[in-house]
């Protein structure tokens, strides 16, 4: 039997995750708990598999839980599930440093990946992706051929990418914004379709990876999170898009378009059962942990502000449950 | 020099006092019939020769007689072969005792990649034989003496049995078979690589060994034959022709292709 | 005692037992009775027969410990949850089995007799486990000790359980073949419940992104297996192309050319090879080789993507070297050396010895190899995941990028996608086609090769 | 000239010419070909020990320290948990802020952000194990950030600055004028299990739960895959069902490995209740990977014996399993140890199957059995490329080093036992 | 019957028109000597015979002819051989036409796991001595004749050639080396596992070749080695004791090792 506190889920949020369990297992007597990086997807399937100390106590997670796993949940008695918004995760579009930094707008942003955008002729007219250079979509850009790294479509980085960048910058067509009204799903297809003609590649979830090939490749671009972004300034830079630059406070105010909220779900029904699962909840709320200088700051993720931040921790001591939708 | 179908045997095919007892026993490789019907009494302390032309099935039977074709697995007996009365093809029969009862010699030396010691020692070994290690060296050294082998070899008991020679190699496989004392020692070309001094000293070893064990002994020697065996049975292509005491066969023959086969040899 | 210390408990009584065993059937013997099998046949007798049923016990304890003493657990519950659901049941057992363990948590003083329940029971099962496994051993030591008689056919007894051991072993590949598909076919029927199995089969386009958001059932995406197949087929074609010629002339390189210095070297060198993990054969595959590949392709005239087949295929051709040239170098070195000696008696040359005596009279262990290699090469994932992408495109171009059938299996399993969207479920379908397709060819693979086996000797 | 004019000599002269130019060809694609093995071998050990070897140095600063015990707010030198709770980084950090006159909070964070997050944790094992000291000052090499690692071990020399601002590497600069700044042996690469700090994050959890799990595999993959060999070699009646079984063994080696991993996931821990993310389980998951790679190498060695060995023997009157397990075996046991080395070694290697059954995992604890939570080398590795921090690129190439010198080692130990059981016939 | 050290060779050991002459030619396995300081001319168009007991060395030396034992790794060969006056243990002499000029049949009949027809094919197709299939087909057919072997096998030349008798399989070994049809062909008891009139087909062979080629022969059979041999060499213990033309050899010895072992046979 299980006397650890064990954390599946996102591997977006692992980093954050971890530092807060190293923390935890060193500054008190409890044991250092396991957390394992799943991707949030299979993170909540365990999670929601049931109860009881052969199911994980917490689970990470780059996006929201769907209602479909709350169901999930339901069926196998996780009925009281705890969610703390623990902070937000920027996707930054970067290339090079030694090739000159890009300035895009969403709309452009659409341009260049989309699969099926509108004709330039023909703006009534959707056709499949024409643009080959990047120079073709703005003349101020550079004549270099279009080529941009992303995560595959099972990545909550790329659902992200999609949903905000992709989408925000298809519904200013007029065609497409039309289409949401009439034909949602197409609407959809439509905005969340990425090109598959070599524009964009889909290059697997080693980010370390991907900053690695922009290094290598200046005309390159690349789709990943901030903290690597940050961690590699001397290599790569993020694009200005919309004309915010990717930086801290950007993201953190909400003005930087790109970015996701992280969360962590927790057992209710574990507290008391599995020792130290409170006091790990309260510990990774705690200002040390999430406040603007905590040390998931240090490592890379965006903070709530101080308000919001005592909201949570105050979900986290009061274990407020989950409404089902 | 053709064959008859549904050869009839020539001679004493059948003895009064029989340790085997071979009762039409044919063999196939695949489709292919190697033996015909072949019917054969082996007596006790006799030695019997089994000669023929090369291809003839000597071999085959004489696989036969311990069920060693098992191994082959195309390979296919039919008949009844009795050792002492029981049906050896019986399915239950185990064969280990059976092959301890009744050893081989093989037409091509095959010794163990292992020490020559432990090539003679596997026997005894396996059957229990040996009690002690002295018990053991013994059983070796005397193989190894009646196989004449003892002082070419007594100095590297421990190298390896494949670096003899070819000679030394097939006296190795007879001292080998004769440490588990078996009742009945099948000796398939046992001298063909040897000279005459240490073919001669493994002849005397049959001579010594007929006392109280039943040996049939493959041999394209006529000579050696006739030294040291008491019957002699011809095969030709697979069919048993004539079956006969040894000074008979080889002065008044019974069948013309056993006569040819003799004076082609003499003549 | 606990599990440990039991097992080295039977093993020393198995060793005691064989021991036993050995001298009474010699005491037996050197009382003149004639032995049907040797004394060591009679010790190995005792010893299986005092080991093999412990360690049974002891596997068959170990499985249903657990839910045993969780019901005998349940009925000391306090009746409110007793009564309960079975969630609240489970949780109040893993608070007992923590408390019990001596964590620090605020319990309802009505568990506390749960808890002490546990305490107790443990010990008695652990007394219970102890006693029992002994006694079984002893009882299997007195047992076989009286049957041992001097007709007693030890050897065949022992050789028929041995053999039954033997038989067991090859039936847990069985076994896991049925626990794959067992592990599967579930999930592979609900992915087929969405997406229709002739265009999964048959489809030429693998995009599984833009039908399948939220919480959207239906799907109109593209889940055509058929550029997975493909990109299986051109990356494992590529690295065979590397990994076969480069080892096998390497096997014959080492077993019939080099000094036997050298080879005692090389061979395990090579061997290393094959245990680099992946991810570092990955980052090789992606930052050194893609882009030389790239310039080469560049220098050439071609327009060469920075993930291509070519640079994962070669990559892992690297790879799987040894289970090429280690392989075939074993059973090379085991044709008997007549052989060679026939061949070069005749004037044959080296190489052409090796051509046409060694390398078809070893031909079945090295088709074995090659196989291996082969399969290996499919199911690797985190090179071409890395270096090849994960665009599923239909080419044959090497200098492409493509995917695998595997890459995608593992990168829709760790997605973040929910349990039930086809995309996950996607996995477990491309898993069972490919086992399927995989049978399929090793099924011909079999018949090939009996068809070219060559016996010597 | 028609060929029938020539004598046989000239004939084979004739074709000497030619063959002889086959039998080097030959030959120099077999010297090529090792050499290409051996060179990419070269090239990867190159390349990880050029980028990992740093990994065994660490930064640090010698310094003083007064072990204030008023600060720490310990009353009793022998209240363990007082010990344990007493906040060491808050001390550390007031005597640097006092000693570098850092006044406003910005310089502050600047400042803290120099020493790494486990100074304190360091600083309280030093007083666990010697209360005595409360009081003293005494002189500590401090653990440094790894961006202050990485600058000292590298970027210094290419002129970079890394991450660090102005005023820290002023501060860096004068340390360094002083003779504090210095490399030594990174010990706790080889004491610590994981962690999120770069400096303090070390491989003996891994190490451990690899030779764990190895165990486990190897104990139950050499027996199993050796039985089975044997059974379907020799045993086995040559049937449909046995090549069914055949094929199937075939078939489990192109079976990807991270379906393995779903087997151990719904058979060994959904169906037999073994613990998620323990040696055991992953053991039992590479097990089966490994298993079909033992057998089919065990087949073809056993296949390759000849076959007049088990006749000899079955002419002493051998029973079957004799045969086998004292001639077969014997010979075939070189081959058989070829097939475990290479699946041992792809074991070793693997990290796949093991996401599915929670061993892609962060564990701290270093484990002590096959039962406890724990985590291996390749996934280590794996996770640590994974990582944002520079300073974990090197580490994950230490950690490569380290693995390669177990499978070094490992694959050593087998290949003496084959050298020793080799010979020809 | 000791022997002496520092033994010269008694008799004529040299001859006038030698094909192949071995000086000083010494062998170790390993620390081992097998053969001492040997030296022997085997003539033009002649057929030497090689005798001595079992383990004295005459396979070794065989082998030493075509440089065989380059395989055996633990074999070192000291001496100088030399074919038609070039050393052929000279580092620049190239192996393989030496031994497509030096045939050689083993003393253990070692058939490739191949066709009959491939295992006699072989040769003849890596030298390219037939330019197409019919030509080959009459190599085969021939060389399966002068080997007496072809009425056996020629409805059966597509079985494997390990599934032959012994005495076939020798046979067989015998016709792939004369399918090369070699100058000098060295024969390591090639009729031991043979029937009388085998024996003499292989016999006519040898006399039949002796024309345009070199024959080395080792045999235990007295009789053979006075049929076919115009030269015998006594080989005992590793040294060579008595070359002497045959007749001599066997009437009237030089060499009283010769005589006992001449006699031990006969008396
Ligand atoms: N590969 C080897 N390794 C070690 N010793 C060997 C090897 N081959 C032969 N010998 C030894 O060298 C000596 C001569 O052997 P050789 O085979 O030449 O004898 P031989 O005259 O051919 O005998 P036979 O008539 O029995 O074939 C023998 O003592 C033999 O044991
Ligand atoms: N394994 C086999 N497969 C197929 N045919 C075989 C096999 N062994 C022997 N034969 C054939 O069976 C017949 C009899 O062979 P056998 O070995 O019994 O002959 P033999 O009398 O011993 O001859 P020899 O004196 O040449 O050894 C021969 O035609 C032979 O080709
Ligand atoms: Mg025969
Ligand atoms: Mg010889
Ligand atoms: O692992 P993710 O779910 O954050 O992609």
């Amino acid at each position: 039997e299980r006397d650890y506190i064990s954390i599946v889920g996102s591997s977006t949020v692992y980093p954050f995750s971890t530092v807060t369990a190293e923390r935890f297992g060193r500054s008190t007597n409890f044991p250092t708990p396991k957390v394992e990086s799943t991707g949030s997807g299979g993170g909540l399937k365990l999670f929601c598999s049931g109860v009881g100390s052969s199911t994980p106590d917490i689970t990470n997670s780059s996006r929201q839980i769907k209602s479909s796993e709350i169901e999930l949940c339901a069926k196998n008695g996780v009925i009281d599930v705890v969610e703390l918004m623990i902070g937000y995760d920027g996707i930054v579009l970067a290339n090079s440093v030694k090739a000159p930094r890009m300035d895009i707008s969403l709309k452009e942003l659409f341009l260049a990946l989309g699969k099926m955008v509108p004709d330039a002729k023909n703006p009534n007219q959707l056709i499949e992706n024409p643009y080959k250079t990047w120079n073709q979509i703005n003349p101020a850009f550079p004549a270099t051929a279009i080529e941009v790294l992303g995560p595959p479509p099972t990545s909550g980085t790329r659902d992200a990418f999609v949903e905000l960048a992709m989408e925000g910058g298809c519904k200013q067509f007029p065609l497409i914004a039309d289409m949401k009204k009439t034909d949602e799903k197409k609407f959809k297809a439509v905005c969340h379709g990425l090109r598959e003609d070599g524009g964009f590649v889909e290059a697997g979830e080693n980010d370390n990876l991907i900053v690695q090939k922009l290094a290598a490749t200046p005309n390159a671009f690349g789709i990943f999170g901030f903290s690597f972004l940050e961690e590699n300034q001397d290599k790569v830079q993020g694009s200005i898009v919309n004309g915010k630059e990717p930086t801290y406070d950007a993201i953190s105010d909400g003005d930087y378009p790109v970015s996701r909220s992280m969360f962590v779900y927790a057992k209710k029904a574990h507290v008391g059962v599995i020792p130290g699962l409170q006091e790990f909840l309260l510990e990774m709320t705690s200002k040390r942990a999430m406040g603007e200088d905590g040390y998931m700051s240090e490592k890379g993720m965006i903070t709530l502000s101080e308000d919001k931040r005592k909201d949570v921790e105050e979900t986290a001591r009061t274990l407020r449950v989950l409404k089902a939708k | 020099m053709n064959i008859i179908d549904n050869h009839k045997t020539r001679g004493a095919a059948f003895c009064d006092n029989p340790k085997l007892k071979a009762r039409n026993v044919g063999v196939f490789y695949g489709e292919k019939q190697a033996i015909f019907d072949v019917s054969l009494d082996i007596g006790a302390n006799e030695v019997i020769a089994l000669i023929g032309p090369s291809g003839c099935g000597k071999s085959t039977f004489l696989r036969c007689l311990n069920r060693m074709n098992d191994t082959i697995d195309i390979c296919n007996v039919t008949g009844e072969i009795l050792l002492d009365g029981d049906n050896i093809y019986d399915p239950k029969v185990d064969v280990v005792p059976l092959r301890a009862r009744v050893g081989m010699v093989f037409q091509k030396p095959n010794p163990f990649p292992k020490s020559i010691y432990d090539n003679i020692a596997y026997g005894p070994r396996i059957h229990g034989l040996a009690t002690s290690r002295v018990e053991l060296d013994e059983i070796v050294e005397k193989s190894l003496q009646r196989a004449g082998l003892w002082n070419e070899v007594k100095d590297r008991l421990h190298a390896p049995g494949t670096g003899l020679s070819g000679g030394q190699q097939q006296r190795l496989c007879i001292a080998r078979t004769i440490a588990v004392d078996p009742e009945v020692i099948l000796m398939d070309e046992p001298c063909s690589a040897l000279d005459p001094i240490a073919t001669a000293k493994i002849e005397e070893l049959i001579d010594e060994l007929r006392e109280n064990y039943t040996i049939a002994i493959v041999t394209h020697s006529m000579q050696q034959a006739a030294r040291v065996s008491q019957r002699t049975a011809y095969f030709h292509l697979g069919q048993l022709i004539e079956v006969n005491p040894t000074d008979q066969v080889f002065t008044t023959p019974d069948h013309e292709l056993t006569e040819a086969y003799i004076t082609g040899r003499f003549g | 005692m606990n599990y440990s210390s039991l097992i080295i408990a039977v093993l020393i009584l198995l060793a005691g037992a064989y021991l036993l065993g050995r001298n009474r059937a010699r005491q037996i013997s050197a009382s003149g009775n004639r032995l049907h099998s040797l004394p060591t046949h009679y010790g190995a007798l005792m010893a299986l027969w005092t080991g093999l049923p412990p360690l049974l016990l002891l596997l068959l304890w170990s499985l249903l410990e657990g839910p045993v003493t969780r019901q005998l657990l349940i009925a000391q519950l306090p009746d409110a949850i007793q009564t309960g659901t079975s969630t609240q049941i489970s949780l109040a057992l893993s608070k007992v089995y923590n408390l019990a363990a001596g964590a620090e948590l605020a319990a309802a003083p009505e568990l506390q007799r749960a808890v002490q329940h546990l305490q107790d029971l443990q010990q008695r099962t652990r007394l219970l486990q102890t006693g029992m496994v002994l006694a079984l051993a002893l009882i299997g030591v007195a047992l076989t000790w009286r049957r041992i008689r001097a007709d007693l056919r030890a050897r065949s007894e022992v050789e028929a359980l041995v053999r039954r051991l033997l038989f067991a072993s090859s039936g847990i590949a069985v076994l896991t073949t049925f626990g794959i598909l067992a592990s599967v076919l579930y999930e592979s029927w609900q992915f087929f419940g969405k997406v229709n199995i002739f265009e999964f089969m048959f489809g030429t386009s693998w995009s599984p992104q833009i039908s399948l958001r939220a919480d959207q059932s239906g799907s109109s995406g593209s889940f055509g297996a058929v550029p997975l197949f493909a990109g299986t087929l051109l990356i494992s074609l590529i690295a065979m192309l590397i990994a076969v010629p480069v080892g096998l002339m390497s096997a014959i390189y080492l077993s019939e050319y080099a000094a036997p210095s050298v080879r005692q070297f090389a061979k395990p060198a090579l061997e290393i090879l094959a245990g680099i993990p992946t991810v570092v054969y990955g980052f090789f595959a992606a930052l050194t080789v893609a882009p030389l590949v790239r310039d080469m392709g560049a220098g050439l005239g071609l327009d060469v993507s920075s993930e291509s087949a070519l640079a994962a295929g070669l990559v892992m051709g690297i790879m799987i070297i040894p289970f090429v040239s280690s392989l075939s170098d074993d059973v090379i070195n085991a044709v008997p050396q007549s052989l060679r000696d026939g061949s070069y008696g005749l004037g044959a040359t080296r190489s052409e010895t090796v051509k046409k005596v060694v390398l078809p009279a070893a031909l079945p262990g090295i088709v074995g190899a090659i196989m291996l290699a082969v399969s290996r090469a499919i199911g690797e994932t985190m090179i071409v995941a890395m270096a090849a992408g994960l665009a599923a495109n239909l080419t044959a171009n090497p200098f492409d990028s493509v995917t695998t059938v595997t890459v995608q299996i593992v990168t829709l399993l760790v997605g973040d996608q929910e349990f039930d969207s086809p995309k996950t479920l996607a996995a477990f379908a491309l898993g069972l086609m490919l086992f399927l397709t995989t049978l399929v060819l090793n099924f011909v693979a079999l018949k090939v090769v009996k068809k070219y086996r060559e016996q010597y000797d | 000239m028609t060929d029938s004019s020539l004598t046989t000599r000239q004939k084979v002269e004739r074709s000497m010419q030619y063959r002889r130019g086959r039998e080097l060809r030959f030959r120099a694609y077999g010297l090529a070909s090792v050499l290409f093995g051996l060179l990419c071998l070269l090239m990867v050990f190159g390349d990880i020990l050029s980028k990992g070897l740093t990994a065994f140095q660490q930064t640090v600063l010698s310094t003083e320290i007064y072990l204030d015990q008023d600060y720490l707010g310990i009353s009793r030198k022998s209240d363990d948990q007082e010990l344990f709770n007493a906040d060491y980084e808050g001390l550390i950090k007031s005597q640097f802020r006092e000693r570098l006159g850092v006044e406003n909070r910005g310089e502050r964070r600047q400042m803290n952000a120099l020493l790494s997050a486990g100074a304190g944790w360091q600083l309280r094992d030093v007083i666990a194990d010697n209360p005595e000291l409360l009081g003293s000052t005494i002189t500590v090499a401090v653990l440094l950030d790894d961006e202050v690692d990485q600058w000292f071990k590298h970027y210094r020399h290419a002129g970079q600055t890394g991450k660090l601002s102005e005023r820290q590497l002023q501060w860096l600069q004068q340390w360094q004028g002083d003779g504090r700044l210095s490399t030594q042996f990174n010990r706790l690469f080889f004491t610590n299990g994981d962690s999120r700090e770069p400096e303090l994050a070390g491989i003996r959890g891994a190490i451990t739960g690899t030779f764990l799990t190895l165990l486990v595999t190897l104990l139950l993959s050499f027996p199993i895959g050796v039985a089975a060999a044997i059974y379907l070699e020799e045993f086995a009646p040559k049937n449909k069902l046995t090549e069914f079984v055949e094929i199937n063994i075939n078939n489990l080696a192109a079976v990807p490995s991270i379906i393995f991993g779903l087997l151990g996931l719904s058979i060994f821990i959904g169906v037999f209740g073994v613990t998620r993310s323990t040696p055991l389980v992953g053991g039992l998951v590479l097990t089966l990977m490994t298993l079909p790679t033992i057998i089919i190498s065990g087949r073809a060695a056993i296949k390759s014996v000849p076959p007049s060995i088990r006749e000899a023997a079955y002419g002493l009157g051998a029973s079957k399993m004799q045969v086998v397990f004292h001639h077969v075996l014997p010979l075939a046991l070189p081959g058989m140890l070829t097939g475990t080395i290479i699946g041992m070694a792809q074991a070793l290697g693997e990290t796949a199957p093991l996401l599915m059954i929670g061993m892609v995992a962060f564990v701290v604890d270093i484990p002590g059995f096959i039962n406890d939570p724990s985590t291996v080398l390749p996934v280590q590795i794996f996770l640590w490329a994974d990582s944002p921090e520079r300073a974990f690129m090197e580490r994950t190439s230490g950690a490569i080093i380290v693995l390669l010198g177990f499978l070094i080692t490992m694959n050593t130990l087998a290949v003496i036992l084959r050298r020793r059981l080799e010979r020809r016939w």
